[in-house]
């Protein structure tokens, strides 16, 4: 296998940026996330981004279309950057998992999401594998996800300890190492074996489960302390709802999307007031029953990754896996 | 507690008497007293009447030594502790002043220390409950008008006790079994310097306040200023001399002195001895020989 | 989409000599929801409004924006010609591109542009106007007088004489105040009581006043036309009803005490009425000193009492009435001149003040008119007058000047001499003020042909001397200490608020200022009004005042009564605050802030999660609110709006000034 | 989520209104002017004839106590070089009390933005009576004097 | 052990059906984790725990029983206690319907790096605690222990103050740089005890108060705007900052507030009680002049 030093990776990093938009892992000022690379600069691969890299394929705030008005007449214009090259370095795989179950919303079942698009189709995949839970909080394994190997990207690195051992997953892949080729050694390797996961939840069976607990108690009860902030949602690698809203100054203005959350209590509220999930207990549920029942109905896939960064930065620890795990001991009738 | 001792110019000197007694009351207090060391001129008759900037600094200097010792200084002296008292207002109250004064002085005084006068600190501070538990005589009654002189007392607002009708003297006389008598001259001028530069408009002042004390029945005066001491005690006899039909024969004491005899030193170690007018048969009367 | 029509004024040449209009209107053509944009030489004349009325016909307008002058001067204008084109007269703006642009802003280049962002300002607010209603409420036609002295009697006499029903509160057992105390007016020297009594009388007995004497204002609840006032009838101890006020009681009641009327200075029993013409003319048992109150004995005058009025077990009473509107003439107290150490601290028995001389002249006082020294009755020879006691000194008293005691003091110098043959007076002065019809000739008279020796100078000191006051002071004028050695010392003590003002301003919800005198609505143009609407001012509870002013201002406030209770229906203005209830917490920090107590809390009842809850809500009394909007920057959530000065609406205009 | 360099424009970006474009660069102050005191001193100016710089554009307010500090924060978004929020003096109020709440409000207000690194001398709050004509006309030219001198505002500013 | 006292409290209190529900913590995840709990059977009361992690300020939650029929139990630290003044004080909650049951409060701690187990008291205070002078409850019905001393507390404000040194660009860079991480989560506000708005003005249909975007200026706008709307409310409880998933210093502009207005109107600690109105909500005629 090719293998690089981690040691080299930063000279490789200097010689990819010559050529790519690059996104590296940082953890400089506040908080960690994926930020643009600039020769010289650390990037941090220890772990993974506090922030998912979802907002390079889909941004927080994005500006989709721009107006101007004359009298009665008026003209529209879709604002899309065009696109430029770029590459993602260091996504974990359960990151990647994201990616994947992002690609399904956007780009599938007949509806092709052209801002997401015209992102995605740019960019070039660097992966990078765990061996064992980067946080506590992770449990990747459980949903399906094998932490040491990505393979819906185009060169994964596996971490084999003062080094990596890289593999083409894709065309563009092997392309890139054959180009960068002098940064790599060829050698055998061993991979070392998965450490143990503090938290491992049961999902098999799930799905079909909740398909009959809607109206539970239980929903209730989990519900009562949570606060009605997003950030669970917006720490999500694959919450993707978002809001379009518009700014007018005089005769132009602009239509822009923006993330939005289902815990927010006017997510739901119409225009005349009434709100069809008007207190926590339907927002809390519906969160879950999205992530656990209703994508996996739709596109096959659980919408968790594993990644673990809802439940630490919980402010009042609502925890998924302990969901999950109450959800289990729920005996229907 | 402890305090910086400011004895100035006349607890050296003609007020010797007063010097002599405090020392002994603050023993018997417990108050702790100490020099300041190396002090200076309060600033008072010519200092502040020729330059208002040194007015402040002289006694900004004094305290600013106190400063540094972190006591609070007694000054027995009216006209030091009013001085000091106009100092520290004005550098509590301007930072201009402040750094001026600091600039003149070559110190700094910040205002963390503070003056007050021997009537505050033996009497308002000591309180009037230790002042009778330690009092081992009494003096029996005697009459006594409390004089406080124009400076203890003013300007209004500043001082420890009432400018119009002041109190503290009268209460001390009356927690040690005397009669403070009522009279409306207790913070009457005494003339200060006056007797000596234009004699009969100072000499005046002086007579109406013996001869109001006396009206009032009282068989002493007691007072907490050298200079008022001075103008009362010593200029008995030049009116006496002076004015018609004048005799008087009315002992003047330091309210220190009354106090000290009263805890029970000897009235020789007070200093009233020294005195002009004859305090012997005034303090006979009452058996506090 | 709204339809707005732009006019834009040019003034004859005051804004087109310096504004481009035609662009102005040009440029205002192309702003979002502007349908109609055109410049007129003078807007606000008639053909200038049927220009506006026929483009909201022709057009068919829905909003309209006027640029001219300043709104302040025709905003009301063009709000009448909309009306009359049958539009709501608030959907307008102006926008002021005379006094805040050509008059200001020679360049016409820059001022042309200015006045663009104006227009643009201007019309982005107006799409955001809605169309607002006046609201009005029903008055009950009936005042209440708090407090009966002259300024009371008088506000009562007027209101009543103009047919509406008053009622006076006075808590003292009688009415009359202060007037009755005084034994002669200045500056004519005619009996105080021959000119009060009349009045008091006129007022016992007119057909719609009614007099409510010991008794005290409790709670105000409600608002202008409608107040709802709860009133404190103290125990009498007699049965107003069965009383003849024949005075056998007070005459056999064996209890005397020091008479508050006399200043202290003469006698009173525990039955009493304060004066012989007190109105009502029936007694009260002063319960603190009746000896039957004391001890359980005695009970002297209810067995004499011929009718059986006498009832020791009366409780207080407390009624509920609704009025119309308040006139508050509560007077004022003399200072207390105790803080002066160098008057002696009050200790001298014969330094006395102005009121306490004023009952010692007084032929029905203390001394039948005498003027006797308190301490030994003696009369005094030489009296010295020390004014401004209390009146312009910050440092001990009050830093006004009272107004009153320089003709009082002249008063008394010139009754000093009248009275007391070979007497000599000395005032003491800082100024001579006598700003009144025949104030200063009177004054005049008080030095010149009374001999009243008038001294310019403060006194330093008042002591006792033997039986003689020694007073102390310096004539400034000649640069002299001077000693007068005097028989009675009289004190000009400055005239001040009663010291339960702010009570009462609290309970009325009306300001007072920091010496607790209440606070008209404008010093100026106000000025017997309160902020509180439905609530006047009349006599010194204002400020100090002599007698002919508080009388003017009785009938000043009388008439602003009369004016409101004249009318079935008031109209209150359009301009309001208004709470979006269902997003308002009910927090209430609005209702602080508000001056006008405007806002109240009220609870709602809606359906929650199945179920009926009540939850609190503010509430804006439309009639009360002034309209400041100072409540709405406090509401965070900001579901407290000011109706025509929206949140929207302002920042509509700031989007606009800035684009 | 990302720092959006771009929202910070450089100050020679900043383009005035397109009319002013060949105008050297003006400063914009936007100003609340309580209806009774401010907007009558400002009406006062200007029948006294007494000219100031065309940089502010009033915005008429029942009092000073109607002017949210969010207004503030909105017109530096928006643009503004500088905003002024005038009214009566204390004591002077139309509605008696409400500017003593616009002293407290601005008072802290002043200093927090000071504390988010607005230039003080950008927000101002002044007391102008409505006899004032040239205090208005003073305050006006002074701090279009000083916003001159420190230049467009771009801080807080929105480009979009 | 407060942990017994706390669950034979709760066990009586609702046994004898005083209350419907306590609001208490219980534990979560981890070892580290307390996390709120709401119990409303006696068998359940043994789930209570008090331990270093048990942060959450509880007030709050009274807001959504606002429409309870019985009274509702709360646990209160120092700083919840005055939370709950602060909710009662906005008239949010009726005394006579909530309970409170007083907790002397250690300080909690900082949860540890990596999750290893390892000793609780080796853990550094919260931030939010470091600076507490409250740790006891200023209201409660029952206390349960006995009050702590008040702990050395450092000057509160000498962040604010060296902040306030920098120059103006130096500021606003660093503030720029933070609120440009801010996500926009709101779950500062929604933790807030003194953000108990039925519906904040930034979620209002219609209102223009706050742009959607995520960007710096919004995100200026809200920041600035949240701490305006809680100045002289602020009770610092330190909930927001401690909550904040990016890490910002949101009681670096709380404190500021605090301490300008202690400077401007005289001081003034929101919570400690129900009689002293918040600065903003009156005013004094000599308060400073610098408008003139």
């Amino acid at each position: 296998m090719k293998t690089i030093a981690k040691s080299k990776v930063s000279a490789l990093l200097d010689e990819i940026a010559k050529e790519f938009n690059l996104l590296v892992p940082t953890s400089g000022d506040g908080a960690s996330k994926f930020a643009p690379y600039t020769p010289g600069s650390q990037a941090s691969f220890d772990g993974r981004t506090l922030l998912p890299p979802k907002d390079v394929f889909f941004p927080q705030t994005e500006k989709m279309y721009k107006f101007t008005t004359d009298g009665m007449a008026g003209s529209l214009e879709t604002v899309l950057e065009a696109p430029k090259h770029q590459m993602l370095f260091g996504v974990r795989p359960c990151d990647v998992k994201s990616i994947h179950e992002l690609d399904h919303v956007f780009l599938t079942k007949g509806f092709v999401d052209e801002f997401y698009q015209s992102k995605r189709d740019r960019t070039f995949l660097v992966s990078i594998g765990c061996n064992g839970p980067a946080e506590p909080t992770c449990f990747c394994q459980s949903m399906g996800v094998n932490p040491q190997e990505a393979d819906a990207v185009d060169v994964h690195l596996f971490d084999l300890g003062s080094e990596y051992g890289a593999a083409g997953k894709s065309e563009n892949g092997e392309a890139f190492l054959q180009k960068y080729a002098s940064f790599f050694n060829e050698a055998d390797v061993q991979l070392p074996a998965v450490a143990e996961f503090a938290l491992n939840p049961n999902v098999e069976g799930i799905t079909e489960k909740l398909q009959q607990m809607f109206d539970h108690p239980l929903w209730e009860e989990v519900s009562k302390k949570c606060l009605g902030c997003g950030a669970c949602t917006y720490l999500c690698p694959t919450c993707h709802c978002f809001d379009i809203s518009g700014r007018v100054a005089g005769n132009q203005g602009f239509n822009f999307r923006c993330w939005d959350s289902c815990m927010f209590s006017e997510y739901t509220r119409m225009a005349g007031g009434h709100n069809p999930r008007p207190s926590k207990k339907e927002r809390v549920r519906n969160r879950f029953l999205h992530k656990l029942q209703y994508f996996p109905e739709r596109y096959g896939d659980l919408l968790c990754t594993g990644c673990g960064r809802c439940l630490s930065k919980c402010p009042v620890n609502i925890d998924i896996t302990n969901i999950i795990k109450q959800i289990r001991e729920v005996e229907l009738a | 507690m402890k305090y910086a001792y400011y004895p100035g110019c006349s607890l050296h000197s003609t007020g010797i008497e007063y010097d002599m007694s405090s020392q002994l009351v603050a023993g018997k207090l417990g108050v702790e007293l100490k020099e300041i060391p190396d002090w200076n001129c309060c600033g008072a008759s010519a200092g502040h009447t020729t330059n208002h900037l040194l007015g402040l600094a002289l006694p900004a200097r004094n305290l600013a030594i106190a400063e540094k010792e972190g006591l609070d200084v007694m000054a027995p002296c009216a006209s030091c502790y009013n001085r000091m008292k106009t100092s520290e207002v004005a550098v509590k109250s301007s930072e201009e002043t402040k750094a001026k004064v600091a600039e003149v002085t070559e110190m700094e005084y910040e205002g963390k220390v503070g003056v007050k006068s021997a009537l505050e600190v033996f009497v308002k501070e000591a309180g009037l409950d230790a002042i009778k538990s330690l009092a081992v005589k009494n003096l029996g009654g005697m009459k006594i008008a409390a004089y406080y002189g124009c400076l203890l007392v003013r300007p209004v607002g500043i001082g420890f006790d009432d400018p119009e009708n002041p109190m503290t003297m009268d209460d001390m006389v009356t927690a040690l079994g005397g009669e403070a008598v009522d009279w409306p001259f207790k913070t009457e001028c005494c003339g200060a310097s006056l007797p000596t530069a234009r004699e009969m408009v100072g000499l005046k002042l002086v007579y109406d306040i013996l001869t109001m004390a006396q009206s009032a029945g009282a068989e002493a005066i007691v007072t907490a200023c050298p200079l008022c001491f001075m103008n009362l005690d010593m200029r008995q006899n030049d009116l006496n001399k002076k004015v018609d039909n004048a005799n008087f024969q009315l002992p003047v004491f330091y309210f220190t002195e009354l106090m000290a005899i009263a805890f029970g030193e000897k009235p020789a170690k007070t200093g009233v001895r020294k005195h002009f007018v004859d305090t012997s048969s005034v303090l006979a009367k009452y058996n506090l020989k | 989409m709204r339809r707005t029509g732009v006019f834009v004024c040019h003034c004859g040449s005051n804004i087109a000599g310096t504004v481009d209009v035609e662009r102005v209107a040009k440029e205002a053509a192309k702003f979002p929801n502007v349908v109609f944009a055109t410049d007129y030489k003078y807007m606000c004349s008639e053909p200038g409004q049927q220009v506006i009325k026929d483009a909201i016909k022709e057009h068919n307008l829905d909003r309209v924006v006027v640029a001219s002058c300043s709104p302040r001067m025709h905003e009301p204008t063009f709000r009448r010609c909309l009306e009359s084109a049958g539009m709501n007269p608030y959907l307008f703006e102006m926008a002021n591109i005379r006094e805040h642009c050509s008059w200001v802003h020679p360049d016409k280049e820059k001022g042309t542009i200015k006045s663009i962002d104006l227009v643009r300002k201007a019309a982005a607010k107006v799409v955001k106007d809605e169309p607002l209603q006046k609201s009005s409420i029903g008055i009950t036609k009936r005042a209440l007088v708090i407090g009966g002295g002259i300024a009371g009697i008088q506000v009562a006499l007027d209101i009543a004489d103009a047919g509406f029903p008053v009622t006076i509160v006075e808590k003292e057992p009688t009415i009359g105040g202060r007037m009755a105390q005084i034994d002669k007016t200045f500056p004519t020297l005619d009996c105080s009581a021959c000119i009060l009594t009349p009045k008091m009388v006129d007022a016992s007995q007119h057909p719609n006043i009614e007099i409510l004497s010991y008794s005290e204002v409790e709670k105000v609840e409600g608002y202008v036309g409608n107040f709802d006032i709860t009133i404190r009838k103290k125990a009498r101890s007699v049965d107003m009803s069965k009383c003849t006020g024949c005075g056998t009681c007070w005459e056999k009641c064996p209890t005397k005490v020091d008479s508050e009327f006399d200043m202290q200075l003469g006698k009173r029993k525990a039955i009493y009425t304060p004066f012989p013409q007190a109105v009502p003319n029936k007694p009260v048992i002063d319960r603190v000193n009746c000896t039957k109150f004391r001890t359980g004995k005695c009970g002297i005058c209810q067995k004499v009492c011929p009718t059986g009025a006498v009832d020791y077990e009366q409780q207080d009473e407390l009624i509920t009435e609704k009025y119309g509107a308040i006139v508050v003439a509560t007077g004022f107290n003399q200072f207390d001149h105790s803080v002066y150490g160098e008057y002696g601290y009050g200790k001298y028995p014969d330094v006395i003040t102005g009121l306490h001389f004023e009952r010692l002249i007084n032929a029905s006082g203390p001394t039948m008119g005498k003027i006797k020294r308190p301490s030994d009755h003696k009369i005094p020879e030489t009296v010295v007058f020390i004014k401004c006691v209390g009146s312009r000194d910050e440092a001990k008293g009050k830093s006004y000047c009272s107004r009153t005691c320089c003709m009082y003091t002249a008063k008394h110098a010139t009754l000093v001499h009248e009275k007391i043959p070979g007497s000599k007076s000395y005032i003491f002065y800082m100024d001579v003020r006598t700003p009144g019809k025949g104030y200063e000739e009177f004054y005049k008279r008080t030095a010149e042909e009374y001999e009243a020796q008038y001294i310019r100078g403060r006194v330093s000191k008042v002591y006792q001397k033997g039986d003689k006051l020694v007073v102390r002071g310096e004539d400034s004028l000649i640069g002299r200490p001077v000693e007068i050695e005097a028989d009675m010392v009289v004190l000009a003590n400055a005239m001040v608020a009663r010291e339960d003002a702010g009570d009462l301003a609290r309970t009325l919800g009306i300001s007072y200022d920091k010496d607790n005198f209440f606070t008209e609505a404008h010093p100026k143009l106000r000025p017997v009004e309160t902020h509180t609407a439905g609530v006047f001012l009349a006599g010194a509870c204002q400020g100090p005042k002599d007698i002919p002013d508080s009388v003017a201002q009785a009938g000043a406030a009388a008439s602003k009564a009369i004016g409101l209770l004249s009318k079935t229906q008031m109209e209150s203005d359009a301009i309001v605050s208004n709470v979006d209830e269902s997003r308002c917490s009910g927090c209430m920090i609005c209702k602080g802030i508000c001056p006008y107590k405007a806002i109240d809390a009220k609870l709602i009842t809606e359906r929650v999660g199945g179920k009926m809850a009540e939850r609190q809500v503010a509430a804006v009394n439309k009639s009360l609110c002034q309209g400041c909007g100072a409540c709405t920057v406090a509401c965070r959530a900001g579901c407290l709006n000011l109706l025509g000065f929206t949140n929207e609406q302002i920042l509509a205009e700031v989007e606009a000034v800035c684009l | 989520m990302s720092l959006n360099t771009e929202a910070l424009p450089k100050s020679q970006e900043v383009t005035a209104s397109p009319e002013a474009a060949p105008q050297p660069w003006e400063p914009r102050i936007v100003g609340f002017a309580c209806n009774w005191c401010t907007y009558a001193g400002a009406d006062l100016a200007g029948l006294s004839r007494l000219q100031y710089p065309p940089s502010i554009r009033l915005i008429r307010v029942p009092c000073s106590g109607r002017v949210n500090p969010q207004f503030v924060i909105r017109a530096f978004q928006r643009g503004a070089d500088g905003v002024l929020v005038a009214g009566c003096h204390p004591g002077d109020c139309h509605y008696s009390t409400g500017n003593y709440f616009t002293r407290r409000r601005f008072l802290l207000m002043q200093r927090l933005l000071e504390y988010m690194g607005m230039d003080p001398r950008r927000f101002q709050a002044r007391w102008i009576s409505g006899s004032e004509g040239p205090k208005f006309q003073q305050v006006v030219t002074q701090m279009t004097e000083d916003i001159k001198a420190l230049g467009p505002n771009r801080k807080m500013r929105d480009v979009e | 052990m407060i942990t017994e006292k706390m669950r034979a409290a709760a066990k009586e209190l609702l046994e004898k059906g005083e209350v419907e529900t306590v609001i208490g913590w219980e534990k979560g995840t981890f070892w580290y984790n307390s996390t709120p709990a709401f119990i409303s059977k006696p068998e359940q009361a043994d789930r209570l725990v008090f331990d270093e992690f048990c942060a959450n300020n509880l007030a709050k939650y009274l807001l959504d029983y606002r429409n309870a029929d019985g009274k509702i139990a709360v646990f209160v630290k120092g700083c919840d206690a005055r939370a709950v003044n602060r909710l009662l004080q906005d008239n949010q909650v009726k005394r006579e319907k909530v309970y409170l049951i007083g907790i002397p409060c250690p300080g909690m701690k900082e949860a540890p790096k990596t999750g290893a187990a390892q000793d609780t008291a080796s853990l550094p205070l919260l931030a939010k605690c470091q600076s507490c002078a409250t740790p006891n409850p200023v209201i409660y019905d029952q206390l349960l222990g006995d009050p702590v001393p008040a702990r050395e507390v450092p000057n509160r404000f000498a962040g604010v103050e060296a902040l306030e040194a920098k120059g103006a660009d130096e500021k606003y860079e660093r503030w720029g740089k933070l609120f440009s991480e801010c996500i926009r989560c709101y779950a500062c506000r929604n933790v807030c005890p003194a953000c108990n708005c039925r519906e904040c003005a930034f979620d209002a249909n219609g209102l223009n108060w706050l742009g959607k975007q995520n960007n710096l200026q919004e995100n200026q706008m809200f920041n600035i705007t949240r701490a305006m709307h809680v100045a002289g409310r602020c009770i610092e409880c330190g909930e927001c900052e401690r909550v904040c998933p990016m890490g910002l210093p949101l009681m670096d502009i709380n404190r500021k507030i605090i301490k300008d207005l202690n400077e401007l109107f005289g001081s003034y600690d929101a919570g400690l009680n129900l009689e002293d109105r918040p600065p903003l909500g009156h005013y004094k005629l000599d308060d400073p002049e610098k408008f003139m």
